[in-house]
């Protein structure tokens, strides 16, 4: 017996296509009910943040110079009629001020004119994208009474809505960090790949930058590096200027992962192998050696996120990140605490951005944690 | 004889004699020094230890200065030019050593030596031209003024140093020797006050401690002939910021606290009401030593369309117009503050009626009367984004800087750019570096980097209430106009700069003041600069503390104690 | 042959199965066997046939969750001369028969010992559990372990660390610790699998005289039949989960019963048995077919019936029962009879 | 080199007649630096290879036996230009390899392949088997378009597998079967000559064979000429035509297959004959067993590298490095006594 | 160990050489200077701003003041303060203790957090209290350290009116400290870091546990675990004395590295807390283009991280022998 042809293949359960890599993950990925919860949630946090200007009943700086609600509260929605205790349309009531100088509180009270919801109401006009014009608000109190105003979380300094500003600030908080993190995975990759593939001269500048870069503390490099860049440039691009430094300052951890595992990638048999077929240094690098890095990039990336996330917070927090008429959630925190001890005590729901930060990073982190485990080699047979 | 402080300075006499104790004040930011000379911050320990310790001092129920470490009124000749001072014999330094007209004439020395880099080196120039300060025996002093000068006892009045410390360091070791004396790290035991306090004991970044200098009560007495100061200790606190000192504050760690706004005094009305805290609280009290404002670059030759707009007095009347003050006020100072109209700050009450009964205008909030000057200067169509165009269809815009993190300001620009948005003015409101923004405004030239500021500005007196720096043509702060040569560019300016040099040399309070309202007027009518809001000025203390003023004497200018009559119950 | 002592260790229907996400996996299907004292049972098998989850079965050691011993028994009598069923024995029990009457060496000496502990400390560990003695005399112990196993200088040795020490030097460290409490029972599972033909001849060699020494049994777990034919007095073949054949070591080899063990024999090269004449075609080795089954997705019948060569329709119906073939040899294969007879006619 | 056919002749592919020299390895070295000190200078060598000189000739099978650590996947990867050797030369088809361009040896990778021990760490995870196979296609742009598939389901059914195969990822296969797709990978551009390091050393006893059976046909169809690596003398054995031993980096003995097992002639061949366990357990017989471990490669013993656990070692052994002298007809071992064996 | 350490120290010197240009240089390229906000006082002359300039130094080439800073620093003199006109060795050691302090605290914390709940999570892999562990962890990773104290000192303070128990808010020591008496003077000090660093610690602790809890089930799996038990160990053994042991030995190795991030990531709690240490003055450094205190800051924690990293890889050698320094 001398045949070398297997027999009918033994007890598998013979796929049609091949299960790659990333299958196999997804299919950890999929029985990991947290991380899947994160995941969901990250995808709707990212919806809200495109579809910010039609959810936000209001526009980002509208507030009234007349009709003062600095800091109004937070309005509830009632849905029965107080006299009828029958369902209505949904509405809120309007809110007189008055500061109280026994106090000092600016005392809000309702009136008894209601305002009705409606779903689908004009209002400031937007484009989302950048591109896609609307002036369509899911909800708002519409044109009958104009100084009707639905305050889901509140008012915040100039009496501009809290809720549409949130919105409005996750944009800007949910593509620093992606952003930022994309970029240093980029800059991260191409100086590690360059280090180890050059080696000599070009890996000792590299790797003696990424020395430098990380032997100052991140906050004082940070900091420094901001001071460069004239505050009076466009906001916009201020907020570029602090994705580019973010990014320019974590590059250094993933270039030398990438230098180390391309160097020890480069001694794995599969590499030897393209080698003995005659496969060039470029296909090589880019078909072999850069791949094998997939995996911590994908991981990297979900769990770098967070963390630029948090910083940027913590940057706009000290007035160096996002500036108006730009917000973040760091930003409305900052514009939060100059109100010190009232903040937290006479108007707590100037607090609520801090809670999409914590919410965000934590979806973030049982993401990144959950692809780790699918990415575990370990976890496969 | 010691000098007695008038009983008419304290609401709540000590009549029980409590001694000993301390009064825990806060400071924001960490001191950077104990050396008097090299010094530059606002709350500092040379400032504290030579608190009471000056040949004048000023009264705040009449602003006069009366003699405090001089023995009497000073001798005046020289058509008011050259001042005598003879100095109250007896007073010690807190080592023992006798305070002579030496400690005057060597700390005037050091002050103006331009190696030392004194922050007080300018206050003993007038008009560039030096004072000189000369001994004529050990107990007398003898300043010459270059030129007559309302503020000559606010300038003889310098805290003396020790000569037997500074002298001997600066006969040795000139500049040099001076400026490494009493650095944070010298024992408080080397330092030397002439003052009410002597530093005791200082850790870096938390807190500093002084005593009481014993010499000082020697020849301060209370109206019962008590020795001052009654407090044993005057410690600071060194806080993170402002919301830090509120919280403790709150927590009965402090003595006192400034509060800035509706939001501080709602907290502290709330822990008084709680019966967490027992304080004295009164809102209020004054309006604020300082000012808010816009100015409009006249110097922009790059873009001679804008020049000439910044350098319309229609177009800044309309800006006038456009400030909402009274939303100003309402937002971004809780409610608590009041609108302004001039560089003199509100605190300074006399000058400001003088000038309003002299007939300076105020542009207020009018933005109709705002479009009809717009319109005059051509602007009278609108594009579709609703902003004034001219002729060449060219938007009524500028760029409005302020510098980033003040928050009340970055609210005040806001609010300005949103009304002037309604009046179709295109205001591009941005915040930028401090730093960058003082680079700017001070810029010198045809050509300088900025379209319009909103900064403000603090400091100065009650005597003459108009900045040296500011008024006259050529000066820092001139910041509308600072072209090469320094020159006014209209007659206005002329007649403010000239107003500004005949009130400063007028001793005649009276007088003063007339002139003052006449460069009021012209200063309204120019409104170079856009004056918008201040705030109030608020007291509240401790109340296991005593002895602060009558409430008719608290003010943003004089305070709420003099520390000297400061005791705990 | 066999040696008449009494049996010191029996297992009876031994299942143990890991459940995974994927599914059961039955890596051990109804195992039975014994060990006598002073013997040495081979278990051979291929990779994946439930060697090592038997082995740690007897231990106890096998991870729970996904593992667990769903059925059978594991009859052990210890030192104390009670035969206990290591099945149901309470944790705290089976520690003390952990090291003490059963002691165990892997196959891999390079990860099996502690790097961040001396080689000393690892086997004074030991002694100092189980026979009560104090730090100091359990590193004398220790000492005297390793001069026994063979190490040079083991004074100086007994305080080296792991990574200071070559691969089969970590496996005389790994001996000289399983037997420093002498065991009745060793368990060495594929002890010399990751060590050189040199190297494995020493340790083949220490363990051998040890055993004479010490009068333990041996349960040795290979797929190495060479070492099999060296070490063994009896056999167990597993293929599958399942023990395919049993017997005295001399009967398994010349005269299997299993088609799996006769293929195993097969597809082994013998030394100096090929001649290769120089223009005629190469000899060449008789392969098995087919592919080690997925433990996942045994098939119904017989595991063996898609590699084998043959195989009938009957051999997917049902497992065949392990029919004694006498003389103490058994074999799980419906058509044993006729390989024996072919044999027999092979021999005629 | 002409196109390469697009099916297997089973026979040489007539440049040369079988039998003559195809490689010739003259003194190859190859030294591995370790680094230390303050400026991480080179403060010693591993001298992995250490002059080891042999030639093998076309459509020959030659095994490269010794223990783990003598060098001889370094050689294997040496010769390929995998790794730089670090002095000596590499005849191939009468080309010094060693002195060719990067680019010139790109043409030279088409004759000259190797296949790996580990099947898993071989075949890169990320890439379906046919992109593993194809690459070398695509490389050496060898049957484009429709044909490469064609080609590569053709190759597979060569190995044994099936083109289904094809879209399957390497993970999805047993180590049996992921050898046969390496050694597909070595096929797909026709290589006269193939290095097979321990390709069965990795797989389950029932595998091996398997796949050293696939091996010797294919060499045989082909006229491949194979350098065979293998610790196991047994495996090689039959399927060599001659074998070299190392041990240490150098070369102890080389003489044809069966006259090595039957009557070797080197200590450390005897040493190592006697060492491996015989399946038979009736056969009782006294071992060898050599004493101590293989001595580091970066301080190798003087003279003779297995003095240190030979038997027959004498003063003499730790002075002179023997040379690798022919004491029989096609029979040459590195060792200076010729009174012993 | 001695040469390993020199050659530590000279690997280290381009470091801290291109650390301080490169901060040099960004100084530099910041718009104004440490003079700036005198310009806005109108009280300071043209004359007086030039004069200070000169005594600054400001007025000369950067290269300049560079290279005389560089080769004073060489000498142990890291320049002048502009700010206090003083040796800035002077200024920022008592805030660099500070700050180490902290640290130090912090750090302990955050083992003493991480290490038992990342093991209880590898023990107790996927039961339910690992699960809730984790997703509390998470969530509080999420938590900005600077919005975490934010809420703490809120709490404290309502605490501390409902109870009256004298709980510090900020800063460093109490007002009495100088009258303390030494074992009461370290256990002021620690009153009032515990909170900050407790912050600081919770916040972080997340990541370490999830790091420890994958080390601690990789290690789980080794063969000589499996060696460990067979020779009878008590679980506990296995897991403290064989597991743990093995799986700090990653964590170890970072510990170095640590420091510069742990800095940083004080730095915000620093500020919250009104904490004298490096952060909040290197803030008004900056602020203040105090250009020298700024790079003496930098060099003194490069060389903290240096002797960190040195530390721990002396840690490393004494928690695996198989690390030889030497
Ligand atoms: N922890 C586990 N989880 C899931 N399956 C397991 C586990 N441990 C072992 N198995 C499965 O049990 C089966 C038997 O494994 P075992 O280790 O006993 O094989 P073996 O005969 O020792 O093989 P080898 O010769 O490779 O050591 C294998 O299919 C393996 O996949
Ligand atoms: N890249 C390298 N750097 C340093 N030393 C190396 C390197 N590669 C191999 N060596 C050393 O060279 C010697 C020979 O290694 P090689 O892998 O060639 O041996 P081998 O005979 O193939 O062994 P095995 O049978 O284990 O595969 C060994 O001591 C090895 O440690
Ligand atoms: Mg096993
Ligand atoms: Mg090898």
């Amino acid at each position: 017996m001398t045949t070398t042809t297997p027999s009918t293949p033994v007890a598998r359960t013979s796929r049609p296509r091949g299960q790659s890599q990333f299958a196999v993950a997804w299919g950890q990925f999929r029985k990991n009910r947290l991380a899947q919860t994160g995941g969901v949630l990250i995808i709707l946090l990212y919806l809200m943040a495109i579809f910010a200007p039609f959810i936000a009943p209001d526009g980002l700086s509208n507030y009234s110079t007349s009709n003062i609600t600095k800091f109004h509260p937070p309005t509830p929605v009632h849905i029965r009629d107080p006299q009828t205790g029958a369902f209505t349309r949904p509405f809120v009531y309007q809110y007189t001020q008055q500061l109280n100088l026994d106090t000092f509180v600016n005392e809000y009270r309702p009136t008894n004119q209601k305002c009705p919801i409606y779903f689908g109401v004009r209002g400031d006009s937007y484009k989302i994208l950048g591109f896609i014009p609307g002036s369509l608000h899911l909800f708002g109190t519409g044109v009958d009474v104009p100084t009707c105003k639905v305050y889901l979380m509140g008012g915040e300094a100039l009496g501009r809505d809290l809720f549409t500003r949130i919105l409005y600030a996750s944009q800007i908080s949910l593509t620093i960090g992606v952003g930022a993190v994309v970029l240093s995975t980029i800059i991260g990759l191409f100086m590690g790949a360059m280090a180890a593939f050059f080696g000599g001269i070009v890996d000792t500048v590299i790797m003696r930058m990424v020395e430098v870069i990380a032997a100052i503390p991140y906050l004082f490099l940070i900091i420094l590096l901001r001071s460069i860049f004239p505050k009076n440039i466009n906001p916009i691009l201020a907020l570029y200027v602090i994705l580019g430094i973010l990014a320019f300052i974590s590059w250094g951890g993933l270039a030398r992962v990438t230098r180390g595992q391309l160097l020890s990638v480069r001694e794995l048999d599969f590499v030897a192998a393209a080698k003995s077929l005659g496969a060039s240094d470029n296909r090589i690098m880019i078909r072999h050696m850069l791949p094998t890095m997939t995996t911590y990039v994908i991981v990297g990336l979900s769990l770098g996120i967070p963390a630029t996330i948090l910083t940027e917070s913590g940057l706009s927090f000290i007035g160096i990140g996002a500036v108006e008429p730009y917000v973040s959630w760091g930003s409305l925190l900052s514009q939060a605490q100059e109100g010190g001890l009232s903040s937290l005590n006479s108007r707590p729901w100037v607090l609520i951005p801090g809670f999409f930060i914590v919410f965000t990073v934590g979806c973030f982190q049982l993401l990144g944690d959950g692809l780790r485990d699918a990415f575990d080699p370990r976890k496969r047979q | 004889a010691p000098f007695v402080y008038p009983a008419a300075w304290t609401a709540e006499q000590n009549t029980a004699n409590k001694r000993g104790g301390e009064f825990r004040d806060y400071t924001i930011s960490d001191f950077k020094t104990f050396n008097p000379f090299t010094s530059a911050e606002a709350t500092s320990i040379p400032l504290t230890m030579g608190a009471g310790a000056g040949l004048f001092t000023q009264d705040p129920r009449n602003d006069e200065f009366i003699p405090k470490m001089a023995d009497g009124p000073a001798t005046v000749s020289n058509n008011g030019k050259r001042f005598v001072v003879k100095i109250r014999q007896g007073m010690k330094f807190s080592d023992g050593q006798e305070i002579t007209a030496d400690d005057w004439v060597t700390t005037f020395k050091i002050h103006t030596d331009d190696k030392v880099g004194s922050n007080s080196y300018d206050s003993f120039f007038l008009n560039d031209k030096p004072i000189t300060v000369k001994k004529i025996n050990t107990y007398t002093v003898q300043f010459d003024f270059p030129a007559v000068s309302a503020t000559a006892y606010a300038t003889m009045s310098y805290t003396p140093w020790p000569d037997h410390v500074f002298g001997a360091a600066y006969r040795s070791g000139g500049a040099e020797g001076v400026k490494k004396l009493w650095g944070l790290g010298t024992a408080p035991a080397q330092i030397v006050s002439p003052g009410m306090w002597v530093l005791s004991s200082y850790r870096a970044g938390e807190r500093a401690v002084l005593s009481a200098n014993k010499s000082y009560g020697d020849w301060n007495k209370d109206s019962r002939g008590q020795a001052l100061p009654y407090l044993a200790t005057y410690s600071y606190r060194i806080v993170a910021d402002l919301n830090a000192a509120l919280a403790a504050y709150l927590a009965g760690q402090l003595d006192a606290y400034g509060p800035r706004n509706a939001d501080d005094l709602a907290q502290i009305k709330r822990a008084i009401d709680g019966g967490n805290l027992k304080a004295y609280l009164k809102a209020n009290v004054s309006p604020q030593a300082s000012s808010q404002w816009i100015t409009f670059n006249w110097n922009k030759a790059s873009d001679p369309a804008k020049q000439k707009l910044f350098r319309d007095v229609r177009f800044r009347r309309a800006m006038s117009h456009i400030a909402n003050r009274q939303a100003m006020v309402q937002l971004a100072l809780g409610g608590l503050g009041q609108e302004t109209y001039f560089s003199t700050y509100p605190i300074f009450k006399n000058q400001i009626d003088a000038g309003l009964s002299a007939g300076a205008p105020q542009y207020k909030y009018d933005l109709a009367a705002a479009g009809k000057l717009l319109a005059q200067l051509g602007y009278t169509k609108k594009n579709s984004d609703g902003y004034l165009v001219d002729k060449a269809g060219k938007v009524l815009e500028f760029t409005l800087s302020t510098n980033a993190g003040n928050t009340t300001r970055e609210q005040l620009g806001r609010i300005f750019a949103d009304e002037a948005k309604k009046a179709g003015v295109k205001v591009n409101f941005t915040p930028i570096d401090f730093n960058t923004l003082v680079g700017q405004l001070t810029a010198k030239g045809e050509n300088r980097p900025f379209d319009a500021i909103l900064l403000g500005l603090s400091g100065g007196d009650n005597i003459w209430s108009f900045g040296s720096n500011v008024v006259p043509c050529g000066t820092n702060l001139h910041s509308y106009n600072n072209p090469t040569d320094g020159k006014c560019a209209t007659s206005q300016e002329q007649l403010m700069t000239k107003l500004f040099y005949q009130g400063d040399a007028e001793l005649n309070t009276a007088k003063r003041l007339a002139i003052g309202a006449q460069l009021m007027k012209a200063e309204g009518e120019l409104q170079p600069v856009i004056y918008l809001v201040g705030g109030s000025y608020h007291v509240t203390y401790n109340e296991r503390v005593g002895g602060e003023y009558p409430t008719n004497l608290q003010n943003s200018y004089y305070l709420s104690r003099d520390t000297a009559l400061t005791f705990v119950k | 042959m066999t040696h008449q002592g009494e049996t010191l260790l029996a297992v009876n229907g031994l299942k143990t199965y890991f459940y995974t996400d994927d599914g059961v996996v039955k890596s051990v299907d109804g195992v039975t066997f014994h060990i006598k004292k002073g013997e040495t049972l081979a278990v051979v098998g291929e990779s994946g046939s439930g060697k090592s989850v038997t082995s740690l079965s007897v231990m106890r050691l096998i991870a729970m969750p996904p593992g667990k011993i769903v059925e059978g028994e594991i009859l052990f009598t210890g030192k104390d001369g009670v035969q206990k069923n290591l099945v149901t024995l309470p944790e705290s029990d089976m520690r003390k028969i952990r090291g003490n009457d059963i002691s165990m060496i892997f196959q891999e000496p390079m990860t099996s010992l502690n790097p961040v502990y001396t080689v000393g400390d690892q086997i004074a560990e030991a002694v100092q559990l189980h026979q009560g003695k104090n730090k100091k005399e359990a590193l004398g112990v220790a000492t005297d372990m390793l001069r026994f196993v063979g190490i040079p200088a083991p004074e100086k040795r007994v305080h080296e660390y792991p990574h200071q020490m070559s691969g089969g030097m970590r496996q005389r460290v790994m001996i000289a610790m399983a037997l420093s409490c002498n065991p009745a029972l060793l368990i060495a599972d594929e002890p010399t699998t990751a060590l050189d033909v040199t190297i494995q001849a020493q340790i083949l060699d220490l363990m051998r005289k040890l055993q004479t020494d010490i009068g333990m049994s041996i349960l040795f777990i290979t797929h190495n039949l060479g070492v099999v034919a060296e070490m063994a007095d009896r056999v167990v073949v597993m293929y599958g989960g399942r023990v395919v054949e049993e017997g005295d070591v001399v009967e398994i080899f010349k005269a299997p019963r299993h088609p799996y063990t006769m293929g195993l024999l097969n597809s082994i090269p013998r030394p100096g048995e090929y001649e290769h004449i120089p223009g005629q075609p190469k000899p060449r080795l008789e392969a098995i077919p087919g592919n080690v089954p997925n433990p996942l997705n045994l098939p119904p019948g017989c595991s063996f019936e898609p590699r084998c060569k043959f195989a009938v329709p009957e051999c997917s119906k049902a497992v065949p029962a392990l029919e004694d073939t006498g003389h103490g040899h058994m074999a799980r294969c419906i058509r044993w009879k006729e390989f024996e007879q072919a044999q027999a006619e092979v021999t005629a | 080199m002409t196109a390469a056919p697009s099916t297997y002749t089973g026979k040489d592919r007539g440049m040369a007649a079988k039998g003559d020299t195809l490689l010739d390895v003259q003194h190859l070295e190859k030294y591995f630096p370790i680094r230390g000190g303050l400026l991480s200078r080179v403060v010693a060598n591993v001298k992995a290879v250490n002059d080891i000189s042999f030639t093998v000739k076309r459509g020959e099978v030659v095994g490269l036996v010794g223990e783990s650590g003598s060098g001889k996947t370094t050689a294997g990867r040496a010769i390929l230009r995998l790794i730089e050797p670090t002095g000596g030369q590499v005849i191939f088809n009468g080309t010094d390899i060693t002195k060719l361009s990067k680019a010139q040896m790109r043409d030279y990778r088409r004759e000259m392949q190797i296949i790996f021990q580990d099947p898993f760490a071989s075949l890169n995870p990320r890439m379906t088997v046919s992109d593993i196979i194809g690459e070398a296609m695509q490389i050496h742009n060898l049957h484009p378009g429709k044909g490469r598939i064609d080609r590569i389901a053709e190759l597979l059914q060569r190995v044994g597998l099936r083109p289904e195969h094809m879209r399957r990822y390497p993970h999805e296969f047993s180590g049996g079967q992921r050898q046969r797709i390496g050694i597909a990978r070595a096929l797909a551009v026709d290589p006269t000559f193939i290095v097979a390091d321990e390709p069965v050393s990795a797989l389950d006893v029932s595998i091996q064979a398997q796949v050293v059976n696939l091996m010797q046909d294919l060499q045989e169809e082909l006229g491949l000429t194979v350098l065979f690596i293998a610790h196991d003398l047994h495996v090689v054995e039959y399927i060599c035509d001659r074998m070299i031993v190392m041990y240490l980096g150098r070369i102890m003995e080389i003489a044809p297959s069966r006259e090595l097992n039957t009557a070797p002639k080197h200590p450390y061949t005897e040493a190592l004959l006697s060492a491996a366990p015989v399946p038979d357990p009736t056969v009782k017989r006294q071992r060898i067993i050599l004493e101590g471990d293989i001595p580091s490669p970066i301080n190798p013993p003087s003279g003779c590298v297995f003095r240190t656990r030979c038997r027959y070692a004498i003063e003499e052994c730790a002075h002179t490095v023997p040379e690798l002298r022919e004491v029989s007809p096609d029979h040459f071992k590195a060792c200076i006594r010729d009174d012993i064996l | 160990m001695i040469p390993f350490l020199l050659r530590r120290v000279v690997q280290s010197i381009p470091t801290l050489l291109l650390a301080s240009v490169l901060i040099f240089f960004v100084i530099q390229l910041a718009p104004g200077d440490f003079l700036t906000p005198a310009r806005l006082n109108p009280g300071i002359s043209e004359q007086q701003l030039a004069n200070l300039s000169q005594n600054f130094g400001l007025d000369r080439p950067v290269w300049q003041q560079y290279l005389l800073w560089m080769g004073n620093m060489l000498r142990g003199d890291f320049g002048l303060s502009f700010q206090y006109t003083q040796p800035v060795l002077d200024v920022i050691w008592p805030r660099i203790v500070n700050s180490v302090w902290l640290v130090l605290l912090y750090i302990v914390l955050f083992y003493a957090i991480a290490i038992p709940v990342g093991v209880f999570g590898a023990v107790k892999q996927n039961s339910v209290g690992d699960k809730a562990v984790n997703v509390v962890l998470y969530f509080l990773l999420g938590f900005p350290s600077f919005f975490l104290s934010l809420i703490v000192i809120y709490g404290i303070l309502l605490l501390r009116n409902k109870t009256n128990i004298d709980i510090p808010l900020n800063g460093m020591t109490s007002d009495n400290f100088d009258s303390l008496n030494a074992v009461q003077k370290v256990l002021d000090v620690l009153k009032h870091l515990i909170i900050p660093a407790l912050v600081l610690a919770v916040t972080d602790a997340a990541g370490l546990t999830r790091v420890i809890r994958g080390q601690m089930l990789e290690v789980m799996h080794a063969d000589y675990i499996r060696t460990a038990r067979a020779k009878g160990v008590s679980e506990r053994t296995a897991i403290w004395k064989h597991t743990f042991r093995n799986a700090i030995v990653p964590i170890v190795a970072g510990i170095g590295g640590l420091l510069p991030a742990a800095v940083s990531g004080a730095g915000f709690a620093e500020v919250v807390f009104a904490y004298p240490g490096i952060t909040p003055m290197l803030l008004t450094a900056i602020n203040t283009s105090d250009l020298y205190l700024i790079a003496g800051f930098t060099v003194i924690v490069t060389i903290l991280l240096i002797v960190g990293n040195a530390l721990s890889d002396i840690l490393l050698a004494v928690v695996d022998p198989r690390i030889k320094v030497g």
